[in-house]
């Protein structure tokens, strides 16, 4: 065999072991003892789309979560052992694909579903989904929703069906007035800025941080809007800056923050405090104006400050996906369905599949606080979550944490 | 018959309303990117009917289209001299006001204690009149399918009547069509008052099957959408309208592999057909084979 | 008196087309109009169809003033014309260019539903198929026909709307002698009452079809008897 | 008056990214009677491309936008080939719904393959603000108003005066005449393609500088208001563009001064719609006369 013969044929055993490798990480489950029983989970998130880097990270670390409870099984009351199996549906974070895909859930072996990212498609799917399970007449649809992401306040009282796990903004906000209040007390004016047209960052702003920053004493000196695709924010900044106002809050998603930023930097104004929305504390957000943005506090549910918060960001890496205050959620999530199966006398079982998503309903609603990767989550009677959360700032295009609020409980 | 694909059909039913009306426009010579404005009004107008003041469904969809057939008629009126791109971008604005006015449209009322109703941007929410009625999707499906139905019988009559002859004839020439003494005016008015209405039935039903609907979703892409499926399908027979639509939503939404580059595949296949097939698939002439169009019976 | 043009004046930028032009038209009659190219011939029919308004002058249709009513009403007083260049329905086939075009009272139902008057309406236009020679092209796409069967459809159309008076601008122009002689008889077969004003440079053509013959020149009418 | 000074300056700046992006609609329109939506986000996509070159081996704002542009100058290329030589049909509604097809493709591929999340941009030779008095007036700002003065200005004196604009204007007025007096029809269609998306490319990429960034979702909005110019000065000639861009770009700050977000995009619709509606009146006289209006002479496929 000649000496290129030899090489292509090392080279060709490299590529089947490679072959081998990725084999072996797409059918995981398969490789667990074929004994035990699978209980399927939908996932649902934007993987499409402008939020598409949602949807990619609450996947990446939902299956993380599942390698890491499968790697020890689910106990069953009976005392057989069960895995997860997790399907992951892209809804693009659009209301009529999140319906359809709920139905189409709904039509599985599916016990729950984990998702979606965005408010207007949960509301759309908690909609969709029977209001009051005493109530027989109603023909919505009935399967545990757990919420990760979609951020909008009061979601959860649609449905008897729907739980969340997402961060209280209400709570943040306060605090973090509070806390401004006793850092800065030299700090008397404010001026903000919302995207118009985008329910979250708007009602955010109308019904959270204004009502707080107004309770805290401040004087509200001016208000602009602009839509998310804006491409021009000169006269914007002019009017938030004409007062010169010593804290200026941004309530809106990276992209329409950066520019506002930039523009706020081109007119050379450097307020004492800059405030963000919690969507945007991701690592989007730095790398697009990590400069302009530097100094800007946000409330956020997440930071790796914790051992279950580190060996969450290390086994996310592995699916190509970050954990953020958003993606964290679906882990905790699969971590308290896994605890509720657990507790309960669900079977896993095809045939029980009613009586068992009817189980997981009232296990999931019976929880007063759960484990979270930041500590406990305390839960509400409204099925919402009130989960421990830190005020990050920018330094140098890296998020820190400037004060945690969680020390003084 | 799973619940998914009774859901699927609803949802390709009532965009297949959309496309209907964007189809008849077409036929009239102008292409509109704003037929989402009257399937947004139909939803809104429908759901608030039944949800703030519990109507029938049935009367609450017919008066909805009613409504939109008097703001269609009056708005092609003002729009009859623009043909062409001019027209198509008029549309367009006229969608996009409308969104803003959805965005800004508050009416609430609180019913069985909660505050149910159009909230602007946040939307509208719990739209559950068919739900609440015990229907389940199948029920549903079929009641909208009949509606479908019914709608399709009528178009196909005026495909195959001299009315439809003529609109054809001024689409295609309607400097043309005048000295043939059609009233082209007239016909603008009727035809944007009926595109108009069938929209707006659309609307009422999706916003039912939806459970939420907010001004996002009637943006210019549902619009285009709409222009896009009559032209996949085929200009010669309003079947191609519903032949888009289940090209896209049917076979395109429901492969899961593809999903993440349905759009994608979407605008290449969009394309490909305007390039190998201008007219769409079902284009005049394989209409005319399949007898879609009023032919001679006895040829001379 | 049929038509009644009295003191009809134009002027385009400038230039006078015509200028205090009359001349009247009998019923059935048919008068054919010469001139050089720019003479203002094709303007006279324009004026005549509601194509463009005069600065001056009246016209009379049936004793009735028609020089502001839009083309529509005109067309359905039975004042129609043909253009010099033959326009038709391009995308749909011959038949459906005859069929949507075909003057036929329609009952408010027969908007979207008239099997019953169809019969009638088939016999008509097989008959117009038959006298100009456009059987075998049926179901051909309008944009598709050569040149005589492209002006024998355009006249059969118009003709199909049951015109009073028939407006030809060059009706012939680019045909030999015989197919255009075989265009004008077909008129006369299928609606023989019909009055006509031709546009037309062949001289021999307007000798044999038409009662009287007007040259314009200058933007006036001069009688060739 | 302070205010009002300074945005009308911010206004003329914003009104001359309109006037440029309308003017390579407006070469299209006029030389192949197409409206093409895809434009924008051709362009887009081209800076981002060009953009990489600053990222990966830091070139400044000059060397940036002439890459973009001759990468603008390519995909425009390949849209001609696309829209116009392989569609068959290229009446008004078939050539506007590729144009939709292919604005779709593009924008998907970007946001693809860039994803959606904003792009720090190369800055304009990081020059900053100017200040006269109390007014500020940005390096950037001066450029896009300098450069649509005088692209537009221009632009009579090159259409009646130079060779190869008397060749677009002939082409412009009427396609079959230009041939017969051997203007090379299809090679200037090529040429007006590209130049028309590479103008596009520089009026973005000098936007991009501006803002500091380029998001993808950022060629939607200039597009649809630049087209929308485009069908409201269309009847009216290709001189109406600069002041009409200038005043939209003006009312959309002052409106957003004065009243918010919402009355910015309220006015500005109404006010087109409404300039669409009357001016498009004159086509309408053009098609009583029986000359067949823009409209209709796409309706026949050259």
């Amino acid at each position: 065999m000649s000496k290129g013969d030899a090489m292509y044929l090392q080279k060709f055993i490299k590529f089947l072991f490679i072959l081998k490798v990725c084999l072996s990480l797409t059918t995981h489950e398969a490789a667990a003892d074929p004994k035990s029983r699978v209980i399927e989970i939908a996932g649902l998130g934007a993987k499409s789309g402008p939020i598409r880097s949602s949807g990619i990270n609450s996947e990446a670390v939902l299956l993380a979560a599942r390698d890491r409870i499968n790697a020890k099984g689910i106990r069953l009351a009976d005392g057989s052992r069960a895995i997860f199996k997790v399907t992951y549906y892209d809804s693009a974070c659009n209301v009529e694909k999140a319906t359809t895909s709920l139905k189409k859930i709904a039509d599985t072996q599916a016990l729950a579903i984990i998702g979606p990212t965005c408010s207007h498609e949960a509301e759309a799917m908690f909609g969709a989904l029977q209001k009051k399970t005493a109530d027989a007449q109603d023909s919505g649809i009935r399967i545990p929703v757990l919420v990760d992401t979609a951020i909008k306040p009061g979601l959860a009282r649609m449905s008897e069906w729907a739980f969340r796990n997402v961060p209280n903004e209400d709570d943040m906000y306060q605090q973090l007035f509070v806390w401004i209040k006793a850092t800065y007390p030299q700090m008397k004016t404010a001026a903000a800025g919302f995207e118009g047209d985008h329910g979250h960052s708007k009602g955010t702003y109308l019904e959270v941080i204004k009502k707080h920053l107004l309770k805290e004493g401040y004087e509200l000196q001016s208000e602009v809007q602009w839509n998310m695709t804006d491409t021009n924010f000169t006269t914007q900044v002019r009017k938030t800056i004409e007062k010169n106002p010593d804290m200026i809050i941004v309530s809106a998603h990276d992209t329409s923050t950066c520019g506002f930023l930039h523009e706020l930097a081109k007119q050379n104004y450097k307020p004492k405090l800059l405030l963000g929305l919690t969507s945007s504390a991701k690592t989007d957000l730095l790398k697009a104006c990590g400069r302009e943005a530097d100094g800007i506090v946000i409330p956020t549910s997440f930071y790796p400050v914790t051992p279950d918060a580190r060996l969450a960001i290390e086994t996310s890496e592995r699916y190509k996906g970050s954990v953020d205050l958003h993606s964290a959620a679906a882990w905790e999530n699969l971590e308290i369905i896994k605890r509720v199966i657990q507790e309960s006398t669900i079977t896993g079982k095809p045939e029980d599949l009613i009586s068992d998503r009817q189980k997981l309903r009232e296990g999931l609603s019976k929880l007063r606080s759960t484990k979270g990767l930041l500590g406990i989550i305390k839960r509400t009677q409204d099925r919402e979550a009130i989960k421990p959360y830190f005020f990050v700032q920018a330094q140098e295009s890296e998020w820190v944490v400037r004060h945690n609020p969680n020390r003084k409980e | 018959m799973n619940e998914a694909a009774w859901s699927l059909g609803v949802t390709i039913a009532c965009m297949s309303f959309l496309a209907m009306s964007a189809y008849l426009l077409l036929l009239a010579g102008k292409l509109s990117f704003g037929q989402q404005m009257y399937f947004g009004i139909g939803a809104y107008a429908t759901a608030m009917l039944t949800s703030l003041w519990g109507w029938n469904l049935w009367v609450a969809s017919l008066v909805a289209a009613a409504i939109n057939a008097l703001i269609g008629g009056s708005l092609a009126r003002l729009l009859r001299d623009l043909y062409g791109a001019p027209f198509a971008v008029a549309s367009l604005l006229l969608a996009e006001l409308c969104r803003l006015g959805f965005s800004q449209f508050e009416f609430t009322r609180t019913i069985h204690g909660e505050l149910l109703g159009p909230q602007g941007l946040n939307g509208f929410g719990q739209i559950r009149w068919v739900l609440e009625q015990g229907w389940n999707i199948r029920d549903y499906a079929l009641v909208v399918f009949g509606f479908l139905v019914s709608v399709l019988a009528i178009f196909y009559l005026i495909e195959n009547s001299r009315t439809g002859l003529r609109l054809r004839m001024l689409g295609v020439d309607p400097m043309l069509a005048r000295c043939q003494g059609i009233r082209v005016d007239h016909y603008q008015v009727a035809v944007g008052a009926v595109a108009a209405c069938v929209a707006s039935l659309g609307g009422g039903f999706y916003a039912h099957s939806m459970t939420y609907i907010e001004p996002a979703l009637f943006d210019l892409m549902m619009g285009v959408h709409a222009v896009l499926y009559a032209y996949i399908g085929g200009l010669g027979s309003v079947l191609g309208a519903l032949l888009g639509v289940a090209f896209d939503i049917g076979i395109l939404a429901f492969i899961d592999t593809i999903r993440q580059h349905r759009m994608t595949l979407f605008a290449m296949v969009m394309l490909i057909l305007l390039i190998v097939r201008p007219r769409g698939i079902l284009d005049e002439s394989l209409a005319r084979r399949l007898r879609l169009l009023p032919r001679s019976r006895h040829a001379p | 008196m049929l038509l009644e043009v009295k003191d009809i004046s134009l002027t385009f930028g400038g230039h006078q087309v015509l200028a205090g032009l009359s001349f009247a038209l009998d019923e059935g009659a048919c008068l054919g109009l010469r001139g050089a190219n720019g003479a203002g011939k094709s303007s006279l029919l324009h004026i005549l169809s509601g194509f463009i308004q005069p600065q001056s002058g009246r016209i009379f249709f049936r004793g009735q003033s028609i020089e502001h009513l839009p083309l529509e009403a005109r067309q359905e007083l039975g004042l129609l014309r043909s253009f010099q260049q033959a326009r038709h329905f391009r995308q749909l086939t011959v038949w459906e260019n005859l069929l949507g075009s075909l003057r036929m009272a329609d009952a408010p139902w027969q908007l979207i539903w008239h099997t019953a008057a169809r019969r009638h309406m088939e016999r008509v236009l097989r008959e117009g198929l038959e006298i100009f020679g456009l059987q075998h092209v049926h179901q051909t796409r309008a944009g598709d026909l050569p040149l005589l069967e492209s002006r024998c459809l355009e006249i059969l159309r118009i003709l199909l709307q049951d015109p009073q008076l028939l407006l030809l601008d060059e009706p012939c122009a680019g045909l030999n002698q015989s197919h255009a002689s075989h265009i004008l008889d077909a008129i006369r077969t299928f609606r023989p009452r019909v009055a006509m004003v031709i546009v037309e440079h062949q001289v021999s053509l307007l000798h044999v079809y038409c009662d009287r013959q007007l040259l314009l020149e200058g933007g006036q009418l001069h009688s060739l008897g | 008056m302070n205010s009002i000074l300074q945005n009308f300056a911010d206004g003329l700046a914003l009104g001359s990214i309109y006037a440029l992006i309308g003017f390579s609609f407006f070469l299209l329109y006029g030389t192949h009677r197409i409206m093409n939506l895809a434009l924008g986000s051709l362009a887009l996509a081209a800076c981002l491309m060009g953009n990489i070159l600053h990222q990966s081996v830091g070139l400044n704002f000059a060397a940036v936008t002439l890459a973009s542009m001759l990468v603008a100058g390519v995909v425009g290329y390949l849209s001609f080939f696309v829209l116009y030589q392989l569609l068959p049909d290229r009446t008004g509604a078939a050539s506007l719904v590729a144009c939709f097809s292919l604005w779709m493709l593009i924008e998907e591929m970007v946001t693809h393959y860039f994803s959606a999340n904003a792009y720090r941009y190369v800055s304009f030779f990081g020059l900053g603000e100017y200040r006269i008095g109390t007014l500020s007036l940005q390096a950037a700002d001066l450029t896009l108003i300098a450069l649509a003065i005088l692209l537009l200005g221009l632009l009579p004196w090159f259409l009646h005066r130079s060779t190869l604009g008397l060749a677009v204007y002939g082409l412009t007025d009427d396609p079959a005449a230009a041939a017969w007096v051997g203007v090379p029809i299809r090679r200037l269609r090529q040429q007006c393609f590209m130049v028309a998306t590479a103008l596009a490319a520089l009026a973005l990429s000098l936007q991009g500088a501006k803002l500091g960034q380029l998001p993808p979702m950022m060629a939607m909005g200039l597009t649809l208001k630049a087209l929308v110019l485009t069908a409201v000065c269309q009847p009216l000639g290709y001189r109406y563009l600069l002041p009409c861009g200038l005043g939209l770009g003006l009312i959309e700050c002052f409106a957003l001064w004065y009243g918010g977000a919402t009355m910015r995009d309220a006015s500005v619709l109404i006010l087109l719609l409404l300039l669409l509606i009357t001016w498009q009146g004159r086509s309408k006289i053009a098609w009583r006369l029986g000359v067949p209006s823009d409209s209709q002479r796409r309706g026949r496929s050259e």
